[in-house]
């Protein structure tokens, strides 16, 4: 049976993770509230056209939420100024000046496409025909971007931008980003069914369900090349294209290659904008800038502190159909420790 | 190693062996390299066991050496089986024995190719007809000697006058035991044992008393390859493989080493010479090397046959330490004298190599 | 004046005596010694320049600024300046006059080594004389002045951040000793003259003492056991000199003069870096300048504690510390000595032996030719290559200016040698600089443009490559702005600041002309720490031993240094600086070249 | 005697008789040189690659198989540049490993 309790939660990011979480607690028959700094719900994956492995439109999976989210107050392109803790509940200062308070707080703050501009020697910002997955993703949708040649001879993806990289402060694996290199290549293949495609990888993880067989297939069906070697060195040819540099560990050999684009696979690190919030209400961060959770096996979306919950990709890289199962698990977690309250 | 793990692989890889009425065909090179492998094999059968070997003079070879080789084409070896085929036929039987192992491997390919294209089968049909008029019915069963005399084991064990036990202490002989590449590596079903585990020989070995070693790397070729030892730029391969099965047995000090094939207990013998030659070293103890015998030699040793009239004398590895061990009489005179008491010339001694 | 002894001679000198003879022959004999370690070369060179008026004279300004007034100490640091000097000097001064009474009062005298250091022991006060009495004054002015001094080094001893320094060095067992006895001295010495101030005369210090303690004392016998106190503090402190930092008083003497004649160091060990060695007053003054200090670890690696383990003889931490160091040069910026820390690391790096020694037999020259006919080749070096934003930037300023220029190295090229020759491998440098100059000549250009100080530094001081001007871009692009080849147009609302990279600030000298360019961009702010005293940002190639992590803390506290004043971006002019500080950066970190280009229209 | 042919070498790489106290020197000195992923970066960039062949990858990989004498031909050419630092995504400090292993080749037990 459900208590008859009309707690507000505060759920801070308003991502599928966020949104996802607003839906199930509403479902128990407690009272979200999103609060969103940017203009619309809908997060990263909003900025995303099509998802692995089964190509799935990203507006399949965030349509129902705008019925779906009907009930629920939002508040967009705002931010959370402070959070206070009082006796049994918390009080939460936003920028647009009102203060609410809450029984719960679930933080769904997700976080941040890594700057490739910081990997300067592969010249993102810098040369004509160099440009991110999530530019690539954009593309997909606008078909504009005038670095997107029309007619590549040659597209190269480099995975581990920004991941697995001590020089750019990001040890941990992004766990996405070679799957999505499989899948944007699969689908540049499929526009440009004569363009050579290179991914460039250190390892290829593709440890989810499906995602072995979408590899197999970019290579028998697709025929997109994959070199076990990391990219060190892009430099601009004479006539505006870019000219990798990477070893072919495999064969021991340096492999030089001219392309008409280079797609660079940025990783998922974590958004430094949280730690100002972490610190007001006294969560730990881990030494990779992530939330902590209480553990890592049963509590991943609680924490040590009372009301506090965690949701999604703030606690360290994340796929959609983690990030939602994660959602509803906080959903169960601000539920159980109402109940229990209660008592 | 675990043995129930072994026995398990063994009732995985039972195979049915006629136990009379066979059609025997020889080998090309035993005859000349182990005549008396062959001789005692018939002997045995027939004679000791009164079981019926038919063979008859009109065999040829099978062309397993030719087709692995590369020298002729996989149909002539097939008119030619065809061929055999018909001999037995004629003779009116339908167990086929083959002396040879990659006679065996021969018949097991071209009859599973037939299995998998009639169509090929029946051209062969029509060239043996056009060849030499003959017809064929395809054998009933396909073995190897060596698994009759598998078959045949428990029997020879009950008339055993020697076992393979050392009679200084008591200890069972310790037995390496080397199967041919083509008994079963090709048609794992079709040898006994089935190929990563097979026990035709380990079978008899142990039935006579012995102990069979396992050792890293038991699976490995002899060396021979065909190829690898008849081009002669090759041969370096082909007796580094055998340097390397030596250098994994080493540690377990065999006392002989049992073999199926014909190649194989020649290069495993003569190479040892070879490698001896070239490293200085001898694997056997105090000089000597680790004789090789084939199973019918085996056999006669442990029936008691004169280890001279069973053509020991011929190995290069002398035989001696292994008989001393087992306590077969033997006249170290007589060595090198033929069955008709005629002096054979006596060869000259390796540098390194102890063989007598 | 006349003596009161017939005999001139009292036992108390002893201990005087003995101190000032040991150190005496000490000194002597090593002065021989490393007067013998020298090249015969640098031998004669050296003796040369003791007999040549002009360098004669240098010496004898510089030895009377540097170790009496101690000026570049006062300009640094006013306080320890003071200090410094007031004993320096004060000290000077005292045996200088204590002569001068013996010379002019009691000649006969002259030649006992103890009469001046004791004279009013030894003398009686016959009248009183306007000369006398001037004496007695500057004596006890002197000594006045040093007893200050003295005070002031105990305040420092307990409180050395109230002299503005953050870290100084541990004193070793020796040094204590030497540092008490060395303060016992001059107190003692006012008891002595206080007590015998009746006798042997006085002045306002004196005179007044003397009263109070006959007065206190009643008889004037107790004077004895003070001398005999005083000349115990003089022998000890000059026996442990020779074994303590003090040793640097006589060895900056020759330190002096051998700089002056030119010499520089050829062994870590012998010779000139010996003297340099012990001329280290331990001041540790390098320690705070050490970029490297920031970690705990690695505060004993800096110049002071070389020196130290030098002359300890400590062959594992010498290695060590010669491998670890940055070699970005401020230790000797702000050494008060001027003891050339990195030399000495760079010749302890020569000793190493290697089983595998590179060679480029192999690399031929005209495998890299050069294309095209512009008179400015462009050498981008390896790590520009790693960092396109310059060689772009670069590229389109010079085609902006209408320059026409070739890249030495499009599709890279060989290294300029300075790494293997902070590596201390030489030999390999010459061979990488022997291909180098060769591939340069055969392009027939007359300008080598390089955007990396590394190179920068090695092609001006290595290379011969007369009749080409070698040119970093910060001075290049900078006259182009200034000569009006080079349109920028400043904005006002960005401020900037200039990281000066080791190699080209304290290694090459360039200041000027970088603020000067990007003031034509932007305004700009200066670091707290800046010019001569820029902190390395860490990534140097210097170390051989420093790993990534550890050199962290280095470059965050070179990039707050940086961002004092909060700019909106930081710029250098250095690859190497680039790619290490924006690996931790808060806000853009740029080249000048890049800054320039945004800011200037084709 | 000559039989005209020889055992020929075996090309296999025997992990447990190898000498790796080359590699586990270094180790000792460079704690770093264990957390290679192989991933290249340092070969393609290398200053020397393409005349000796050089490849920090490589050295580490050979060292840990016992293939000393490629080892040595490899750092013929190396000019100490630092690129493959620069690009270590584990932060490796190449330069050190090369010296150290120039250092001690010929005399593992030597000091440093």
């Amino acid at each position: 049976m459900l208590l008859s309790m009309k707690e507000t939660i505060l759920v801070v990011g308003g991502g599928i993770a966020g949104m996802e979480t607003a839906v199930q607690l509403k479902a128990l028959g407690l009272t979200p509230v999103i609060v969103e700094k940017n203009s619309s719900l809908g997060g990263h994956v909003a900025q995303w056209n099509r998802l692995f492995p089964d190509m799935t439109p990203a507006s399949k999976v965030l349509d129902p939420y705008n019925d779906a989210l009907k009930e629920v107050d939002i508040y967009t392109d705002t931010e959370i100024a402070s959070i206070n803790s009082l006796q049994k509940e918390y009080a939460a200062v936003l920028s647009n000046g009102k203060t609410l308070r809450c029984k719960a707080v679930v933080f769904a703050t997700g976080f941040k496409l890594f700057e490739a501009e910081k990997k300067e020697e592969y010249g993102y910002g810098i040369y004509d025909r160099v440009i991110t997955n999530r530019d690539l993703e954009r593309w997909f949708d606008t078909r504009s971007d005038e670095r997107v040649p029309a007619k590549p001879a040659a597209i190269g993806f480099v995975h581990c931008v920004g991941s697995r990289d001590v020089k750019a402060g990001n040890s941990q694996c992004s766990k996405v980003c070679c799957i999505t290199a499989i899948k944007q290549a699969i689908e540049m293949k499929e526009l440009f069914p004569d363009t050579e495609i290179y991914c460039f990888y250190m390892d290829l993880r593709l440890f989810g369900k499906k995602y072995e067989d979408f590899y197999i297939n970019a290579q028998r069906d697709y025929g997109i090349h994959f070199i076990r070697g990391r990219v060190s060195e892009v430099a601009e040819t004479i006539d505006g294209r870019v000219q990798v540099k990477a070893e072919d560990t495999l064969s021991g050999k340096p492999v030089k290659v001219k392309l008409d684009l280079l797609v660079l696979m940025s990783g998922i690190v974590c958004d430094r904008a949280n730690n100002e919030l972490a610190r007001s209400v006294s969560l730990p961060l881990d030494e990779d800038g992530f939330f902590r959770s209480l553990d890592n096996i049963a509590g991943v979306t609680c924490t040590d502190r009372k009301g506090l919950f965690l949701a999604g990709t703030c606690t360290g890289p994340k796929t959609v159909p983690e990030t939602l199962a994660e959602a509803r698990s906080a959903a169960l977690n601000v539920y159980q420790y109402l109940k229990a309250k209660k008592k | 190693m675990i043995y129930q793990g072994k026995q398990k692989i063994w009732s995985d890889y039972q195979k049915d062996i006629p136990d009379n009425h066979w059609f025997y065909v020889r080998s090309c090179i035993r005859q000349s390299f182990f005549p008396a492998s062959e001789a005692y094999f018939v002997k045995i059968v027939r004679d000791l066991l009164g079981k019926d070997l038919y063979e008859t003079p009109h065999h040829t070879t099978c062309g397993g050496i030719a087709y692995h080789s590369d020298t002729i084409p996989q149909e002539t070896a097939m008119t030619i089986v065809a061929r055999q085929f018909a001999l037995m036929k004629e003779a009116g039987y339908k167990n086929l024995v083959t002396s040879c192992i990659t006679s065996f491997g021969n018949y097991c390919e071209i009859l599973e190719t037939w299995r998998e294209f009639p169509e090929l089968e029946a051209r062969i049909r029509e060239h043996l007809w056009k060849a030499c008029r003959r017809e064929f019915d395809k054998p009933e069963y396909v073995c190897h000697a060596s698994d009759v005399v598998f078959k045949l084991r428990n029997e020879i064990a009950e008339r055993a006058k020697f076992r393979l036990i050392d009679k200084e202490t008591g200890e069972p002989l310790r037995i390496v035991e080397h199967i041919g590449c083509h008994y079963s590596k090709m048609f794992p079903h079709k040898g006994v044992g089935g190929a990563e585990y097979p026990c035709v020989l380990s079978g008899m070995a142990e039935s006579w008393g012995g102990k069979v070693i396992d050792y890293p790397e038991r699976r490995h070729c002899c060396g021979f390859g065909f190829r690898q030892y008849m081009v002669k730029a090759n041969r370096g391969y082909s007796v580094s493989n055998t340097h390397k099965k030596f250098e994994s047995m080493e540690p377990y000090h065999p006392d002989m080493i049992i073999t199926n094939c014909p190649g194989c207990p020649y290069f495993l013998d003569r190479w040892q010479y070879v490698i001896s030659e070239q490293t200085g070293k001898t694997y056997g103890k105090d000089g000597y090397g680790i004789p090789v015998l084939t199973y019918e030699e085996l056999a006669g040793l442990v029936l008691g046959v004169d280890p001279w009239d069973l053509g020991l004398q011929i190995h290069q590895v002398g035989p001696e330490p292994l008989l001393d061990k087992m306590g077969v009489p033997y006249d170290p005179s007589k060595k090198y004298l033929g069955l008709d008491e005629k002096e054979l010339r006596k060869p000259g001694l390796p540098n390194v190599l102890k063989c007598c | 004046m006349i003596d009161r002894l017939a005999n001139g001679f009292d036992p108390f000198v002893i201990p005087f005596m003995v101190g000032m003879i040991f150190v005496l022959t000490y000194c002597g004999i090593g002065f021989l010694v490393i007067l013998f370690q020298l090249s015969r070369e640098d031998r004669k060179r050296f003796l040369l320049s003791l007999v040549n008026p002009v360098t004669a004279w240098k010496n004898i300004k510089d030895i009377f600024l540097n170790c009496l007034i101690h000026v570049k100490l006062w300009k640094r640091n006013r306080m320890l300046g003071f200090m410094h000097s007031s004993i320096a000097f004060g000290w000077f001064m005292i045996i200088v006059l204590g002569h001068l009474e013996v010379w002019l009062f009691v000649p006969e005298r002259i030649r006992l080594l103890y009469y001046p250091i004791f004279f009013n022991f030894f003398v009686a006060e016959t009248e009183t004389t306007l000369q006398g009495a001037v004496f007695f004054f500057l004596m006890d002015f002197f000594l006045l002045l040093i007893l200050v001094g003295i005070g002031l080094a105990m305040i420092k001893r307990i409180r050395s951040r109230f002299f503005g320094m953050r870290r100084t060095t541990r004193a070793s067992l020796l040094d204590t000793i030497g540092l008490y006895s060395l303060w016992a001295i001059f107190p003692l010495r006012l008891l002595c003259e206080s007590f015998t101030a009746h006798i042997s005369g006085g002045s306002f210090l004196t005179v007044p003492m003397n009263h109070f303690f006959r007065w206190f004392f009643g008889n004037e016998l107790n004077y004895l056991p003070t001398w005999w106190a005083y000349s115990i503090a003089l022998g000890i402190f000059m026996l442990v000199l020779p074994f303590t930092r003090y040793m640097h008083i006589p060895a900056e003497m020759l330190l002096i003069p051998m700089r002056n004649a030119g010499l520089k160091v050829r062994h870590p060990r012998r010779g000139f870096a010996r003297i340099q060695v012990l001329s280290c007053p331990g001041c540790g003054v390098c320690i705070d300048a050490c970029p490297m200090s920031v970690r705990k670890e690695n505060l004993k690696d800096c110049t002071v504690y070389l020196n130290r383990q030098i002359r300890h003889h400590n062959e594992r931490r010498i290695t060590e510390i010669s491998e670890k160091c940055l070699m970005c040069g401020k230790c000797s910026e702000v050494c008060q000595v001027g003891v050339d820390g990195p030399l000495m690391r760079l010749k302890q790096r020569e000793l190493k032996k290697y089983s595998i020694n590179q060679h480029y037999r192999n690399i031929r020259p005209d495998s890299f030719p050069v294309e095209g006919t512009g008179k400015v080749l462009y050498f981008a070096g390896c790590m520009t290559h790693l960092t396109p934003s310059i060689r772009k930037a670069t590229m389109s300023l010079l085609s902006k200016a209408g320059i026409e220029a070739r890249m030495m190295d499009p599709d890279g090229g060989l290294c300029c040698g300075r790494p293997m020759l902070l590596a201390g491998r030489q030999e390999q440098a010459r061979e990488l600089i022997r291909l180098n100059t060769a591939i340069i000549r055969s392009s027939g250009c007359d300008t080598l443009l390089l955007t990396c100080p590394i190179c920068y530094r090695i092609f001006k001081e290595n290379y011969k490559l007369d009749g080409i001007r070698v040119v970093h871009h910060s001075v290049y692009f900078n006259e182009l702005i200034q000569s009006g080849l080079l349109k920028v147009s400043k904005d006002e609302s960005r401020t900037l600041v200039y990281h000066d990279p080791c190699e080209l600030g304290r290694g090459c000298g360039i200041y000027e002309e970088p603020r000067e360019a990007l003031l034509a961009a932007g305004n700009l702010v200066e670091a707290h720490q800046n010019h001569a005293e820029s902190i390395c940002c860490g990534g140097s190639l210097g170390s051989l031993s420093l790993n990534y992590e550890k050199r962290r803390e280095i470059t965050l506290n070179a990039f707050e240094n940086l961002t004092a004043e909060q700019p909106d971006a930081v710029v250098t002019a250095c690859p190497l600086c680039l790619n290490t500080f924006s690996h931790y950066a808060d806000r853009p970190v740029e080249d000048l070249a890049v800054v320039l280009d945004k800011a200037s229209e084709s | 005697m000559d039989f005209g042919f020889t055992l020929s070498p075996s090309s296999a790489i025997e992990l447990d008789t190898l000498d790796s106290a080359l590699y586990r020197k270094l180790c000792r000195i460079e704690p770093g040189a264990r957390t290679c992923i192989g991933c290249g970066s340092c070969s393609a960039t290398c200053t020397a690659a393409e005349y000796s062949g050089m490849s920090v990858r490589k050295l580490l990989l050979g060292l840990q198989r016992g293939k000393k004498a490629e080892v040595e031909r490899m750092l013929s050419n190396c000019m100490l540049c630092g690129k493959c630092t620069m690009v270590c995504p584990r932060g490796i400090n190449t330069r050190r490993v090369i010296l150290t292993v120039c250092r001690l080749y010929d005399n593992v037990e030597g000091t440093l």
